[in-house]
């Protein structure tokens, strides 16, 4: 463990806001926190790294007021303060952007903005003034939306645009972010880095909550490394380097760049040909990907990838146009059509598409290959399943998780791989990922990075859908990129780069 | 009465108090009497006792019926609606009455007597005296805390009171019978044959069960089959359903009290009708058309069913 | 508005049909009396969809009804007590009905379905008991009280407005302002989509709850209060059975979903309105009251499956008005 | 196991009191009565339990039973059809009506409550219309298939066990292995939890949704069968009225949340046990019937809320010794 050093204090501000005195946390089976100090002063960029399930979300709520620490203390202003519940800890001036997405999709985005601090007298609401406000505040984060529409109409990406802009909406003197820029492109990075640069300027302090580790080096003033509960390390200015990050994380050194394996490419697995999808969307796809290729699927937010892979799979309705797998036409309808012609996806939202919360690991893991197991009939092979499972468990590194626990309760991270072992248990020809590793810790994704490279070495067919361009970079052969449902063009091996990439993205046509 | 302009098939209502099956037979009866005196009539069951009344008897005066025959559910407390119906048709009531309303004539029996007639019957079947457990699908409405009350005050040798009430959870006795209980059943026959089973199994040496309701005497029988104790108990009962009949053919079934439910529905549309058409002459001095009840027990009971064939017409 | 739609649609369907082959319906008797049973089960309808819309759901209202309706006549004609305190005492005894299932649900978090009907046993059961089975009513006294439910405010001659119908347009208005216009309405709708999300958001959903819970029990016994008026005769063992179910009804045709989150006080005041056209066009047009439960079972769902089928072609028009 | 000890406890106490008060609740024949009448509500129950562990819920069945009671009399000693066409043109009626219910509810996405509200109320008319509202029987003949309903395997000579009895343990067997080593019970709970993610997993949540509102309708088909073999007269406006809350309150009593995805089937015919051992105790220490729902719905609530406590308890004990 290392202490916070006692004489520390930034240049911009002499006295902390905030500060933390040995803060615990135990969860059924599990030592989230132990013993951790920490002290935020204004104005400062705090990011705190460390593995899936190193406790980053649970000292993040215990700061809210979600949870209750334990034991530990905590002062604000230097006086002892109560986090009881969510709402002391806004009326304190502490506010938190969540890990997994807490918006009420059914109401419109101005109402979600403002929820629970309405602009009211006596209990009646200032609806215009939250309509005018709300402009305001998406504007700051780059959202061209309007406030009326329901959260329902947006992607993932503009929701968690939508989640910064509530919690600056806060007026908060301490902004704590979750990983809050898991689904969002190069661009919309850029556009919170500067909001997080004004509110710097304010004297507002930030926790920042990454795996994004290009990110942390860009804007953190510190960072704190946590691993299984306990800080590990302390850097300041320059030591806020990569490898440094990585070492404090996981103890050892992980090589930056992902070597790639040589494979070659077999025949045509998938073909789509004038694919129309979106009611009332004319555009009008044709692509194919053959065994042991890794296509990556490169779009801004909101352009469409993501529909794409549902549509694929079955899950959305197509409007016009035919799938092919292996030569014969997947019957539209149901993803069970998709699967029995071969295909798999891993949904972009893990939380209500991907995995069972309520439900222990195991029966998640094996949900989607138990058919292919009977004993006899309709009859389940238990033992099967258990087998199954523990495999998974350790072939995705699953770490400190027996198959018996909740999926509710894993780390993000965790989540994510049992999701992925639940598809890797069916063997598809060709597996659609889409954003495989977001909220993934860097060992881990490294991890499965390893696991798709296998997979396409075994002749699996991958397409990847992603908003990072590390990513599509380290594992595509070659990136189909979407602009506004369509097919902005296509990059070779040769041609990837980042600026090309967003340069189509962007919707400029390709380069001759 | 505005209903006096004589439409050449005026309407004229038939309200219950309830669903049952004794209601159908009253139903055949005043369907009978519009056919043949060319009368429409509506005849309604409210599933939910003094609400439903109220509801059904409004749509009647709605559709402009000329007259209304109704068992009040509760007569001491819908004094208002039976001054509504008065107001704008003909009022009678059937099967329960309500004197203090202005209802033109009752039809009917009287319930309390009805009840002594059921005591006289179980004193007869059990000369001797015993252990009685009485069983009724519902209290709270008149006729069937005034048939309660008359066995009650009949097997207590009471004198005539029909405004006594004893509590529902004491033990009535006097040196011959003792009167053990009263089960409520709310209409549920399934509950009702488990209280009769349940009442077995309490009182092992029980000596009779009184059902008061039309399904009561049969589900009491069926139990009490169930059970094998058929010489033990003594079973009387209410009204005419098949089985209760069948059971007193049998000799499991003591005897049972009917009413004429035919007649009520009859003798209602019939007085409408002619109410209906400007005469009069059918309502008698006493303002009651007594349709009494009757004994039916081995001795009469084989007669008693032709009757009924012949009047429901099968 | 826009939402309520198909639910219009159907009120005044069946409106039209019934007059068209029944002329005594449109008499101001019967109109009169349709629109008192509408303020009686809408005002209920309302309560219910405060639960409704919290994600919850109340069984309890029918045996609430016939608890309140057994024992105001006892306190008043029974006991003799003065009109303020015995109003006062059902109030008293209401609110702690209502604080007492918002507890169970919120702070001991029993599902709401298992706590209302031990609600719906247990206060039939009293009722009953208390009473002995007896039928209760006010009689011929109070005739200036009942008013409250039997009288109407003249317009004609002929034509008046039921009291009880003005008190649920009323009521109504404040539940429409609530819901849709302060913060306690928004933060009802936001619970009811996700309670998790809410108490993220600094929300004391568990106030909102009770809240909700006491708003269903206080409308479920002025209900209650005025269907005992206007009845006067109330039977411990049936007054009131299955009166839950119309409210809740009511409300879900009105566009309440039964997952939380949704609701409009518009949508289920007509919902109630259909509900008591139905009956009253059953048994104004003469047909047969053993199919009354049958025809309003298949107007139901046609209701809520047209309503499902406005709502995919309205989606999808806005898809294509979007592209 | 562990799951249902808070109810298995509750069942243990209310026979252990009723015994040591009343000596003849343990006579053979007293015990019979309280199995059999557990028999034909547990196999309601059972029904009721899949449909809530798919996180739906099922209001019809008491109009359910009450369709089965009349038309099944009505078509053997009325119209004295075979008894082989009777039965199957009862299980073609009830495969129909489950599927109806099924298909509403996922293919034109109705509320489930909402659906067999309407089918609670139309099978109700439906029973009232089509027997005039005449109470239907098997009469006197039949005594063969009756002994279905009234028999019992013979095990001294006092005691056997009832044949409904025989059936529900028969049924739960059959339902517990399909729901706990069967895919389909696997897909049931899984999509009960979330069915977005089932459906995202490849299940075909339909069609496993349309499944457990037929065998829904179903077990109230057979239990309406036993139930008018034993009562053997059903009289169509109240027959089985309020049945479908009981087998709710069984299948949540016995441990299946509403939200769906949980439930064991022990711990559902534990619950059938419970409430019917609560209808015999009253009735058999004499405890006055204006009581017994009171005394229902205290139960209820006592036994949901020690399961909550229990369960508190076991999960902060688990973090303790993982400290
Ligand atoms: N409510 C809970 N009950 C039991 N265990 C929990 C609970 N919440 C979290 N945990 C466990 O506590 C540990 C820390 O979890 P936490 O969510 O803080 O990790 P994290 O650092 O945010 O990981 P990630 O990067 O994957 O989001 C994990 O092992 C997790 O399984
Ligand atoms: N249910 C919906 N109703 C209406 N519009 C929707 C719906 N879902 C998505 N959209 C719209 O479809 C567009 C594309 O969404 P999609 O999720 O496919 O994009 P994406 O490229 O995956 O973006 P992201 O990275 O943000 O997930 C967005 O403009 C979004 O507003
Ligand atoms: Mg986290
Ligand atoms: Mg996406």
């Amino acid at each position: 463990m290392i202490p916070e050093p006692p004489g520390y204090a930034p240049a911009v501000s002499p006295a902390p806001f905030l500060e933390v005195h040995r803060l615990t946390k135990r969860f059924p089976g599990t030592l989230a926190l132990s013993g951790v100090d920490l002290r935020v002063h204004p104005g400062e960029v705090i990011a705190v790294i460390g593995e899936n399930g190193a406790g980053k979300s649970t000292l993040m709520k215990i700061l809210a007021g979600v949870l209750a620490a334990d034991e530990g203390a905590i002062e604000l202003d230097g006086q002892a303060a109560q986090l009881a519940s969510v709402r002391q800890a806004t009326d304190l001036g502490i506010a938190l952007i969540h890990q997994e997405l807490s918006l009420l999709v059914n109401l419109s985005v101005a109402a979600n903005l403002f929820l629970g601090r309405e602009p009211n007298k006596a209990g009646w609401m200032d609806k215009s003034r939250m309509h005018t406000d709300s402009v305001r505040l998406l504007e700051k984060v780059g959202l061209n939306i309007d406030p009326g529409n329901p959260v329902s109409t947006l992607t993932i990406g503009q929701r968690q645009l939508v989640e910064v802009a509530r919690a600056l909406a806060m007026d908060a003197r301490l902004l704590i972010m979750d990983e809050p820029t898991s689904s969002l492109s190069a661009q919309e990075v850029d556009t919170l880095f500067g909001v997080i640069g004004e509110l710097k300027a304010k004297d507002v302090a930030v926790l920042y909550v990454s795996h994004r580790l290009t990110e942390v080096e860009a804007i953190a003033d510190r960072v704190v490394v946590l691993r299984d509960g306990e800080v590990t390390g302390r850097l300041t200015g320059r030591e806020i380097v990569r490898r440094k990050m990585v070492r404090c994380m996981v103890g050892r050194d992980i090589a930056r760049t992902h070597t790639r394996m040589k494979r070659k490419p077999g025949e045509v697995v998938l073909n789509v040909d004038r694919l129309q999808y979106g009611v009332g969307r004319h555009s009008s796809l044709s692509f194919s990907i053959r065994a042991g290729e890794i296509v990556g699927l490169a779009g801004l937010v909101g352009s469409g990838r993501s529909t794409l892979l549902r549509t694929l799979f079955g899950i959305e309705s197509r409007t016009g146009g035919t799938i092919w797998m292996n030569g014969q036409a997947v019957r539209p309808g149901s993803p069970q059509n998709a699967i029995a012609a071969g295909m798999g996806l891993v949904p972009e939202d893990r939380a209500s598409q991907g995995i069972l919360l309520n439900m222990e690991t195991r029966p998640n893991i094996s949900l989607g290959a138990l058919h292919r197991h009977l004993i006899w009939k309709g009859w389940l092979n238990r033992p099967w399943e258990r087998q199954a499972s523990r495999t998974m468990i350790s072939q995705l590194g699953i770490r400190g998780v027996r198959d018996g626990k909740l999926a509710r309760l894993l780390s993000g991270g965790n989540q994510q791989k049992v999701v992925l072992g639940k598809w890797l248990l069916l063997a598809p020809k060709v597996l659609l990922l889409d954003e495989p590793t977001r909220g993934i810790d860097l060992a881990a994704k490294r991890e499965i990075y390893q696991v798709i490279e296998e997979l396409a070495g075994r002749g699996m067919a991958i397409m990847l859908a992603s908003s990072e361009m590390e990513e599509l970079l380290a594992l595509a052969e070659r990136v189909l990129v979407m602009h506004q449902w369509g097919m902005a063009g296509e990059l070779a091996a040769d041609e990837l780069s980042e600026e090309s990439i967003m340069h189509l993205a962007t919707g400029h046509k390709a380069r001759a | 009465a505005p209903g006096d302009e004589s439409a050449d098939r005026p309407l004229v209502g038939y309200v219950t108090n309830g669903i049952a099956s004794f209601w159908t037979i009253a139903q055949q009866g005043a369907e009978d009497a519009a056919d043949t005196l060319d009368v429409e009539v509506s005849v309604l069951m409210p599933p939910d006792g003094p609400a439903g009344q109220r509801r059904m008897v409004q749509d009647l005066l709605a559709r402009g019926a000329s007259g209304i025959a109704i068992s009040p559910s509760d007569p001491a407390n819908q004094a208002g609606l039976l001054s509504e119906i008065a107001r704008s048709a003909h009022l009678i009531t059937h099967d329960s009455d309500a004197p203090e309303s202005e209802r033109l004539v009752y039809v009917g029996m009287d319930n309390y007597e009805a009840g002594r007639m059921c005591g006289r019957l179980l004193k007869e079947a059990l000369p001797g005296g015993g252990s009685v457990v009485l069983f009724i699908g519902l209290l709270g409405q008149l006729n069937a805390d005034l048939r309660r009350q008359g066995v009650i005050d009949e097997l207590m040798d009471r004198p005539s009171d029909s405004s006594r009430r004893d509590p529902v959870d004491e033990i009535i006795g006097n040196d011959r019978y003792t009167i053990l209980d009263t089960r409520v059943d709310q209409f549920d026959f399934a509950r009702a044959k488990g209280q009769a089973e349940d009442a077995m199994a309490r009182y092992p040496d029980l000596d009779a069960m009184i059902g008061l309701f039309v399904y009561n005497p049969v589900q009491i029988l069926e139990a009490v089959r169930e059970a094998g104790k058929l010489d033990e108990i003594t079973i009387v009962g209410f009204d005419e359903d098949e089985a209760t009949l069948q059971g007193i053919r049998q000799g499991t079934i003591a005897g049972t009290i009917v009413q004429n439910p035919y007649r009520y529905g009859y003798e209602s549309v019939r007085i409408l009708a002619a109410l209906a058409r400007g005469d009069q002459s059918v309502i008698p001095e006493s303002e009651f058309i007594d349709i009494p009840a009757r004994s039916i027990t081995s001795a009469n009971v084989d007669e008693f069913e032709a009757e009924l064939k012949l009047l429901i017409g099968q | 508005m826009r939402k309520n739609l198909g639910i219009l649609g159907l009120l005044v369907a069946v409106f039209v049909l019934t007059a068209a082959l029944e002329p005594n319906f449109l008499t101001a008797y019967n109109l009169q009396n349709t629109l008192r049973w509408t303020g009686l089960f809408g005002i209920i309808s309302i309560g219910a969809a405060f639960v409704i819309i919290t994600g919850g759901i109340d069984l309890s209202t029918g045996s609430v009804i016939a608890l309140v309706g057994v024992l105001t006549p006892m306190m008043l004609v029974g006991a003799e007590w003065p009109l303020a305190l015995v109003l006062l005492m059902v109030v008293a005894l209401l609110l702690v009905l209502g604080l007492l299932h918002g507890i169970l649900v919120t702070k001991l978090s029993l599902q709401p379905f298992v706590v209302t009907l031990c609600g719906l046993l247990f206060y039939r059961g009293l009722a009953r008991w208390i009473s002995g089975d007896q039928t209760q009513g006010f009689g011929a006294a109070f005739e200036g009280l009942r008013q409250l439910a039997i009288g109407r405010i003249v317009i004609t001659d002929s034509f008046g407005l039921p009291i009880p119908f003005v008190v649920m347009v009323g009521l109504a208005l404040i539940a429409g302002a609530v819901l849709n216009y302060t913060v306690w309405g928004r933060y009802m709708l936001a619970l009811g989509h996700s309670e998790e999300a809410a108490r993220y958001s600094g929300i004391n959903t568990d106030r909102m709850i009770i809240l909700a819970y006491i708003i269903a029990v206080m409308t479920a016994g002025l209900g209650g209060l005025l269907f005992a008026l206007d009845v006067n005769s109330v039977q411990p063992a049936v007054h009131g059975n299955f009166y839950e179910l119309y409210a809740i009804a009511a409300a879900v045709l009105g566009g309440c979903s039964l997952r939380g989150g949704e609701g409009s006080i518009l949508g289920v005041v007509i919902g109630a309105a259909v509900l008591r056209l139905l009956y009253n066009a059953i048994n104004i047009l003469g047909i047969s009251t053993q199919l009354e439960f049958a025809i309003i079972g298949a107007v139901i769902l046609i209701g809520v499956i047209a309503d499902e089928f406005v709502r995919r072609v309205t989606s999808s028009r806005q898809v294509h008005r979007a592209a």
